[in-house]
């Protein structure tokens, strides 16, 4: 489903984020990338819904070849992958409840459906009554919430997660993981950035460890820690 | 598109002009600045237009016979005249109505003056009045009628007048005029359209990270250009309606108060009628076109995430 | 505040105009379309006022005499005329010269026309051509010159003459001209006004995060206007000088191309010398101000962080 | 030191983010503020700097009535605050390095010592090399840690910490509790939220649990956990 060979990625200003980096993740698979701060953890997760290109190698996502992709495709390959952004992304003027229902908007999907849905996600994350409030009426475990919540409102294929739980406590980082572990279940590729020991370790998942721009472990069922 | 997306973009456009409050009043203020100025000097070009004409229609030969010319060689050089194809209308002007008309032009203290040089003491030629069809053709068709002297060994003609380069010059002022109003005009649009580039230039900045945010969700470049469509209309169309308002008013106010004055003149600006319509509806299209072109060409831009 | 805290205003506000590259070129864009537009409403008032008070200075009364006035008379209403308070020159031009200057005004074809009207036969009646300090007052002169006959028997005046209120309409137009153009120059004002601080909101809105920041980790409102008001400085005398130098060259490129066909309308555009420093002084202060006033006033509403 | 009486914050949206909180910090302590999302820390702590003011009740931070505070005095308050936000707030068009000088020429430092204090933090930070990205260029736990930085370079006499270490991994969180503290021992008062189990239960300091706006456990050497 996500293959990557021989990926290279460097920025324009020199940084080498990304070297020679080869993996495959198979459908319906779930992936802890974890990793030093700066290792190229996000940027790997950048590269699979082409917020950026590779500099060098071959990275196909759901059959796409992304560094070949048109345009004019882009798109569709992004509407089967919910990310969660590091730093949220959320629309600043838009309500909790429109920063959600704007995903299914853009897949134009019924009025009806969007309602129904957008609401029971915003169950999901426990937020269904901070619906009305804008980004910045909202505390930081919130907002990340509503952005795991935009994530999972279109049933994507593969949900790419950069940090989910930077910002929650543990019960709720627990919840979180439970929705995630429940979607996988159903079918669901996910590949999820963490700095979270506790949960890898315990909720054992692949764990595919980066540093200085290079996978230096990647083990099923692995655990957290990335020293060679 | 669906409908309900078609729907949806339209109801997403106008909450966007509330949501982006100053952004949108930034926007319109351009647009009204730009339009406005057009506008002024779309009235003012009409005006100049419609004075030059006036202008131009009054633009008459003067032709003086020698004293004592007999009624059938002013007969036989009337219809000469008429002959040439450029003349329009012939008129006889006796000395009798020429000192009339000279003591009409007269204030009435200085019109005794005048007293005693009626019938025989009228020391005035005879005379006719030539129209010709096409103003700019007056020296030529003067030339014609001097001409008509070459042919008759009495001279009959005395001196043919229009003004004495008057006619040249009014032509030269109001040509000048017009070529300078095509000039402003010209700078100012070039200069609307670097205000209105410059304010959506902005616009689009501070919306960067929100049309990057769609993209990453999957929004293809249509989807988020609609709103931005019905956003660029409902600002254009506004924008213009508020200028046409602004500039109409501005303009029936600026008839009435002048209205005396220049009345005195015999100057008139254009009526409301010939000038209102033709503004607003110029206006409207150009607001419109405007918005959009703001609103969406520029966004293309930011569309490569 | 520190010498090196000064030097460090001076330099964040330098860097701050490139860095806000989009909004500094907006901003500079607002002022030099503003500065450009009052510039040519300067331009346009100091060339009316010029050609106005060329055409009132020409305005003469021109005072006819009966027929065969004797020379002691001619010299006693001289005197007369003379002394009138407003009266700043009076010339006699005997019949002879009022011939010849008849026949300079005519085409060389139509002089001819006026052969055979010399000495004996010329028709003219004498006459003195009288200025006024005050060409509002010609009227009134006029008027009390016409007088002259109520003390004399002969009515030596066979009338006054000083445009048949033509004068009046001069001065009439001129009037409109310049309370028009000063109507649209103080409307334009306020669309600048309108327009910069519009440009100004944007660009705070922009930097309110910035602001935002700055007080929560200390600064002071001084310490945070202090390069805003650097940045106004540079941007508006950078838009000033750029609009000057726009203006100064279009209105150089203006007087040379039409030199020649107005020349021949004795009109002339106010110089170089008159218009340029007076203009680019006045932008460059206008614009410094604008500036100032556009970075510095609008920032205190997002410093009550 | 910090002195809260009776304090209530209620939002203008009609949120009660804290309700009658009564606490005492004192000079040189080192307090965790626990609790799950959403429960009001941030808004603790925005009050202490004077981000938010509160509805109700007397708040003194070194000895200034915060809710009487004139504009003017504000800034100087402010100086002997470092903060590290929740959500970063760094300058985007500003390097990491003129991200941390700029808080020392705000007191007006010489330029020699800004320029030897601010490649020191930078240093401490473990981001020396990174001193010329701007924000956009540096990964979510380095901006992180670029906070930091700028929290400390003026070597205030409170330290407000918003999950310092939300973005980071476990090792660099440790190296930044590692400079906590010793900041700490040398005499500075350390406010931190967060959610780090690990870190609350290994360094133990006093613990505030806040829950639904009020403080529901305060413990001289406390656990994390926030339950009654
Ligand atoms: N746009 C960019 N331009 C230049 N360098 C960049 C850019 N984005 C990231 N980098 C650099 O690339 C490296 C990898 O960054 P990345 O964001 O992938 O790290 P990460 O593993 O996600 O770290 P963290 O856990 O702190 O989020 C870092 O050194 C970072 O400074
Ligand atoms: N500006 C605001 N306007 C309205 N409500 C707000 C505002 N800021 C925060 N809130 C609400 O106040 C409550 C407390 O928010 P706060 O940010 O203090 O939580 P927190 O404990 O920091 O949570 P987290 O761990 O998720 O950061 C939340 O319910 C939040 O939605
Ligand atoms: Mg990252
Ligand atoms: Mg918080």
């Amino acid at each position: 489903m996500i293959e990557m060979h021989d990926i290279w990625k460097t920025y324009p200003d020199g940084t080498v984020a990304l070297q020679s980096v080869n993996v495959v993740i198979d459908r319906n698979e779930f992936v802890y990338i974890v990793g030093p701060s700066g290792a190229g953890k996000s940027t790997f997760m950048k590269l699979i819904y082409r917020e950026e290109v590779p500099s060098k190698g071959q990275l196909s996502v759901n059959g796409f070849n992304i560094g070949k992709l048109k345009q004019r495709k882009i798109p569709y390959v992004r509407r089967n992958i919910g990310v969660v952004f590091q730093d949220y992304r959320l629309l600043p003027k838009l309500t909790a409840y429109e920063n959600v229902s704007f995903a299914m908007e853009v897949i134009e999907a019924s009025k009806r459906q969007i309602r129904r849905r957008t609401m029971e996600v915003l169950d999901l994350v426990g937020l269904k009554h901070k619906a009305g409030s804008v980004p910045a009426q909202l505390s930081g475990g919130e907002q990340q919430r509503i952005a795991i919540a935009r994530a999972i409102v279109n049933n994507p294929s593969v949900i790419v997660a950069d940090e989910p739980t930077g910002n929650l406590d543990p019960e709720t980082s627990w919840g979180i993981m439970k929705l995630l572990e429940e979607i996988h279940f159903r079918g669901t590729t996910i590949v999820m950035a963490t700095h979270n020991k506790e949960i890898v370790n315990t909720l054992r998942k692949r764990v595919i460890a980066i540093e200085r721009g290079t996978i230096v472990r990647d083990e099923p069922r692995g655990e957290y820690g990335y020293e060679i | 598109m669906r409908f309900s997306t078609l729907v949806r973009h339209i109801r997403e456009g106008t909450k966007n002009v509330f949501r982006n409050g100053w952004m949108s009043f930034a926007s319109m203020g351009s647009i009204i600045v730009s339009l406005f100025i057009l506008g002024v000097f779309m009235i003012l070009a009409l005006n100049v237009d419609k004075l030059a004409s006036q202008i131009e229609n009054q633009v008459e030969i003067r032709v003086y016979l020698q004293l004592g010319t007999e009624q059938a060689k002013i007969d036989d050089i009337n219809r000469q005249i008429g002959r040439i194809p450029e003349v329009k209308k012939v008129t006889f002007v006796s000395k009798e109505e020429g000192l009339q008309r000279l003591k009409e032009n007269l204030d009435p203290d200085a019109q005794s003056a005048l007293d005693g040089y009626e019938n025989e003491n009228n020391p005035l030629p005879d005379a006719f009045d030539v129209e010709v069809f096409d103003p700019q053709k007056v020296a030529d068709v003067a030339k014609q009628i001097q001409a008509i002297n070459a042919s008759d060994a009495d001279q009959p003609i005395l001196g043919v007048k229009y003004g004495q380069g008057t006619v040249e010059k009014l032509f030269k002022i109001t040509n000048a005029v017009r070529n300078v109003g095509l000039i402003v005009v010209a700078g100012l649009a070039v200069m609307a359209m670097f205000l209105i580039s410059t304010t959506v230039k902005m616009t689009i900045l501070a919306r960067r990270r929100e049309i990057a945010i769609m993209k990453l969700v999957g929004a293809t470049n249509s989807f988020i250009r609609w709103p931005f469509f019905v956003e660029g209309v409902l600002i254009g169309v506004f924008g213009a309606a508020v200028t046409s308002a602004i500039l109409l008013y501005g303009y029936s106010w600026l008839i009435r108060t002048t209205q005396y004055d220049l009345g005195l003149m015999l100057i008139k600006f254009a009526s409301m009628q010939d000038v209102g319509g033709f503004i607003a509806g110029t206006l409207l299209v150009l607001g419109a076109l405007l918005g959009i072109w703001g609103s969406t060409v520029s966004v293309r831009k930011y569309l490569k995430v």
